[in-house]
């Protein structure tokens, strides 16, 4: 553990917040997994699991003015950012109380009023929209910071490149955190990435880089306040590998024939919200009825959104061609 | 007859695809294969797959997630005496890696003076109808239509791809490729022979012969307008089918012959509906063919918005066989 | 009068253009303007000369040679309540930035089911006429009408180029707004008055009026049909022309009108020939307004081919006066 | 001077040939310049005058079985690679004798069967193509390398990142040669690039990287002979920062308003040109009045592009169409 943690009533409250974030990722994925499975949900749908301490130890140095953009696996950024997994469940059921009403779908769940801009079919297109609501913060002087997730498949995309570089002399306050879950779909990054580790790239912007443990949310957090800080300061961009890994197949589909079960194994075994608990029991500060408490609460809230988007109404088709034009 | 029914199978629209290139990588040892996935995968849907096993991880690369790079790699292959075929995994993509198609691979040639051959084939998934939302279900062969330089090859059945992508192997022009993902599975169509077989590009098919009106399709729109047909045909209409094939080189004779004999067209595209291959056709019959026309055009295109997820406004998003019959009987009752 | 025509210049295009952002920019402090070489040169032909002096550099901030970094970071300053003017120098460039125009800025809204506002104007210099050959002389404003989502604006003159980029910089969507290079020094059309003006985007302008044919066009070829409209004069024919000025929106109905007034039509597009916005106003025609038609449409547009760079090639790959005259002609005694 | 030079006649004969190209770069350029002023020659013309010592050091190195990819300013590595100056000269007079049939101009001349693959007007798409190349190359084992040409601008194009990572994970016989003229058309490299020594760059992709001095041919020679010689032997591609400057404008027709005359004099007394003709002095391998020989027999092949130029036929307009595909 790299944060040293006292036990104070804020501080508890702090990693019980995390906690309940993690968790909520957790159980949401597990049942859209069970949903799409059914086929109540449609399309591609790539999960988070496994990564939970990564969205959620960078955003909890953000407040709901501050920015992210994120990827086709966006449902942990959307919910470490506040989205309301009601719209979200709703959305990826296609109705028309979804998040995006039923248009986006999870590559595309957005929530731009609390500055998530969007989940991406495309792989590195966060990065340069990073920087565009770094540059309007900074043009502002408002001190909102733009988190660009992205990961390790998407550093080799010129995009992405671009967008670094660009932050670093606009001196912009944007965050680029690499979630370096070892893969692209099937392929490896020791394969697809010409350096062993990815933090030179962010040199190679002069940019401060740092690399950290992904499945340890506390480690994550620290990392991104000192980097949070420092874009507030106006000191520029930053760059935070993140190391974790995938439970999941990189889409529900996939037959993981690229990566055993013992591969998977090694990181289940190192299980980011299992090592929050154990943190928060040994600390005292969590006790084992009060988790069960937790968990049950954030399953009734999954379960109320699987009711609330199975009982609302589609769309009609009639409305497929409004919102393309704010004016025709 | 009985070795006739043995070579010919009912293969996939996808295994026929997958034939092709097997049966043309044993062939010619300058064909190599690129892309994302396409060595442990077979590429996402599984194109490739077998391939690796088969040719080698010298003929079967595995690229990083870098089209820009690795399109640009195959027009620098192609022009310095490989045949690549490079997997740009669905059409939507293109945006990353636009400039080596349509500056690079599609002019190369033409700013050389000739001087130069450019034999990529770029391969792509196209099309709606799996909820597959804004960025994983568009069409955009039209795009590429109206670049010079770059042949197009949009396959309706199993038959077709397998033989335009043979020729689409053996010349020596960039040609984009496109598989409708929503086709994949289907087994429509001619039954595939097992040897090789080469379609010329530029030669529409009639999938289905009729009098009173010309249904002009390309990929799933085909099936559609065969479907359409049979309903049509119940209502005493008589439709004919054309199926465009390539649309770059496009066969306007064979449109404008269909609609000398109908005196009717229907135009159906999945493409946006702005500045498409439905537009493309109408304007070309508008121009050339007019005085064949006893009604108006009818055109019937994906809306003009991006695609929705939810599968009830794809749905109104997309053609269907209904407005299709409504497009023909309109074009046969205005008349 | 006296004050009147003090207030009306005859400035060039780019001038106007100049002028429109100029005004703009100090009525709305949330516009910036971002690209290659905008500080000192004021961009490549000095459509911003003297901001930086005027705005300071926090408004006008040179880039990187990074398209898609920075398209992408108007699109993300678009999104968080700036309104960038992004310059993609060159539209053959297109391809470095693709994905962040047609991926992003064009479907945010749509795929945020609406809640998103893009107001980001990118403009970017279109056409021929300078043997500047393949990759620098383009229009290609056809793909972009193509995509849904983003708004396209293709002025002919001063007058038009300022009041629709002064609407650009009003309203809440993403534009391409395309700049003609070989108009940049014309001061052809109606003088521009000094204070600023809005002209509504889908209103075609009727540049002449005329009985006998219409002529559809956009930007240069909106003076070449002007010329060829005195030109068919002297030949007794009264050619109505045209202009688009956007072509998304298109105003349908003002072409449909003129049709409908004179019953045939020409349209002359400098874009390349297939899936463009020649065959996309043919389209319209016959299938909306078949029965205003006497005859065949005539399309002019330059040449299946990549922009040769040779002035004697580049002739004869343009549209011209010679070829829309002959083009009406046809259409008129076709009938 | 980096390399230590021993005035053998092998090396007498390499020397003179380096010289010759170089002035035949300057004195065609010279030309192209009054040409264009007096607008015989069309479109966009940009001047490699200054950097010679770039294109001629590193294609000493070459066979014409080598390939290259060039740029906007592409004039120079043709003459380096071995295209005839008559159908350049041709070419850029729009000619059907040019050595792309009047259909490509300055921007676009290639001359695939000596290698040359192609000036560019895109920035940074040489660099893919380059990486097929060398892909075509190791694929036969054919030992061919092909060099990406490209200049400081072009660093922060995405394309040029995703070519050098592609490059190193293939290990592909490919040489990166950045000509670091400190500009891209009016902006100053320290304003683009986020990083002092672009060489840090090229090892984000694990890739030897060295800085040699652009205006000295003997050092960009032997540092592209080292690079050659390992691609050669299969270890992979390099990267080579040429620091170099260029006398004219941007292209012509700027007004250099981003620079002074004193800012160009420095490189001006520091000439690629001169300096190894004072080199070849001290050395004694070569006399002033050989020199004026040099001179004037390069002056004399221009004089003669010229005249070819001048006397061909202009394409007809009927050829517009043809060279498009290779069957319709
Ligand atoms: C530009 C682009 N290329 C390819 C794809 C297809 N694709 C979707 S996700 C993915 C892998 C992404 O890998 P990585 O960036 O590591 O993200 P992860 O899935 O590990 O979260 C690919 C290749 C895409 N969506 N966009
Ligand atoms: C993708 C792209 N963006 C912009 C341009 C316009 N442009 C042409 S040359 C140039 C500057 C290039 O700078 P650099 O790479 O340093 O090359 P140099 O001119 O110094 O040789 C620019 C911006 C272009 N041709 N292509
Ligand atoms: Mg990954
Ligand atoms: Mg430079």
């Amino acid at each position: 553990m790299s944060s040293s943690v006292m036990v104070d009533s804020k501080q508890k409250k702090r990693l019980l917040e995390m906690l309940r974030r993690m968790l909520t990722i957790r159980r949401f994925e597990e049942r859209v997994k069970k949903e799409f499975a059914a086929t109540r949900v449609k399309g591609f749908v790539h999960l988070y699991i496994g990564e939970e301490a990564v969205a959620v130890g960078v955003c909890s140095n953000l407040t709901d003015a501050d920015y992210v953009t994120s990827t086709h696996r966006g449902h942990g950024h959307c919910i470490a950012k506040g989205v309301d997994v009601k719209g979200m469940m709703a959305e990826l059921y296609g109705r028309r109380t979804g998040t995006c009403k039923g248009k986006g779908g999870s590559m595309h769940i957005a929530d731009v009023g609390l500055g998530m801009l969007g989940a991406n079919g495309i792989v590195g297109a966060g990065a340069p929209i990073a920087v565009g609501a770094g540059l309007s913060s900074k043009y502002r002087k408002s001190g909102q910071v733009a988190v660009c997730f992205f990961s390790d498949g998407a550093l080799n995309q010129g995009a992405v490149h671009e967008a670094m570089n660009i932050a670093s002399i606009w001196k912009l306050p944007v965050i680029f955190v690499l979630e370096n879950n070892q893969f692209a779909e099937s392929t490896s990054v020791r394969y697809a990435t010409s350096v062993k580790d990815p933090s030179v790239r962010g040199e190679s912007y002069s940019m401060p880089s740092v690399r950290v443990d992904g499945m340890d949310v506390l480690a994550v957090s620290q990392a991104a306040a000192e980097a949070v800080a420092r874009a507030r300061k106006g000191e520029g961009p930053s760059f935070i590998v993140c190391d974790t890994y995938r439970y999941m197949g990189h889409f529900e589909g996939d037959d993981q024939t690229y990566r055993t079960k013992e591969d998977v194994d090694v990181y289940r075994n190192n299980d980011p919200i299992t090592k929050l608990r154990k943190k928060m029991a040994e600390d005292g500060s969590l006790t084992e009825k009060e988790f069960e408490e937790l968990d049950a609460s954030v399953l009734k809230e999954i379960e109320e959104s699987v009711v609330y988007a199975d009982s609302s109404e589609w769309p009609a088709p009639s409305e497929v061609l409004d919102d393309v034009y704010t004016s025709r | 007859m009985q070795q006739v029914d043995q070579q010919q199978r009912n293969l996939t629209f996808l295994q026929a695809i997958t034939e092709a290139l097997s049966q043309e990588m044993e062939r010619d040892k300058s064909i190599v294969v690129m892309g994302e996935d396409v060595r442990i995968w077979g590429g996402v849907f599984g194109r490739f797959k077998g391939f690796r096993e088969k040719f080698g991880d010298d003929r079967v690369l595995d690229t990083p997630i870098s089209e820009a790079g690795f399109v640009g790699a195959g027009v620098g292959a192609a022009a310095t005496g490989l045949r690549p075929v490079v997997d740009l995994m669905f059409v939507d993509f293109f945006g990353v890696a636009g400039d080596q198609i349509v500056n690079q691979a599609a002019k190369m040639k033409y700013m050389f003076g000739g001087k130069a051959k450019i034999p990529l084939v770029i391969i792509t998934m196209i099309g709606g109808g799996l909820s597959a939302a804004a960025q994983h279900s568009e069409c955009l062969y039209s795009v590429f239509a109206h670049i010079p330089g770059i042949k197009c090859v949009v396959p309706s059945t199993a038959y077709d791809a397998k033989g335009l992508l043979t020729t689409a192997l053996r010349q020596d022009d960039p040609v984009m490729f496109f598989e409708h993902k929503f086709l994949h599975s289907s087994t429509e169509g001619r039954p595939v022979p097992k040897e090789s077989y080469a379609i010329q590009f530029g030669k529409a098919d009639i999938k289905r012969e009729g009098t009173d009106v010309t249904i002009v399709g390309l990929a799933r729109t085909v099936h559609q307008s065969l479907e359409a047909a049979q309903e049509l045909q119940t209502q005493g209409i008589s439709a004919e089918v054309l199926d465009l094939r390539t649309i770059v080189p496009m066969d306007e004779q064979a449109i404008l012959d269909s609609v000398k004999k109908t005196g009717r067209l229907v135009v159906v595209d999945e493409d946006y509906p702005r500045c498409n291959i439905a537009t493309d056709v109408a304007a070309l019959v508008a121009s050339k063919g007019f005085n064949y026309l006893d009604s108006p055009i009818g055109i019937v295109s994906s809306l003009d918005t991006p695609p929705p997820f939810s599968p009830v406004l794809e749905e109104a998003f997309l053609p269907s066989v209904e407005k299709i019959v409504q497009s023909a009987k309109a074009a046969v009752h205005r008349t």
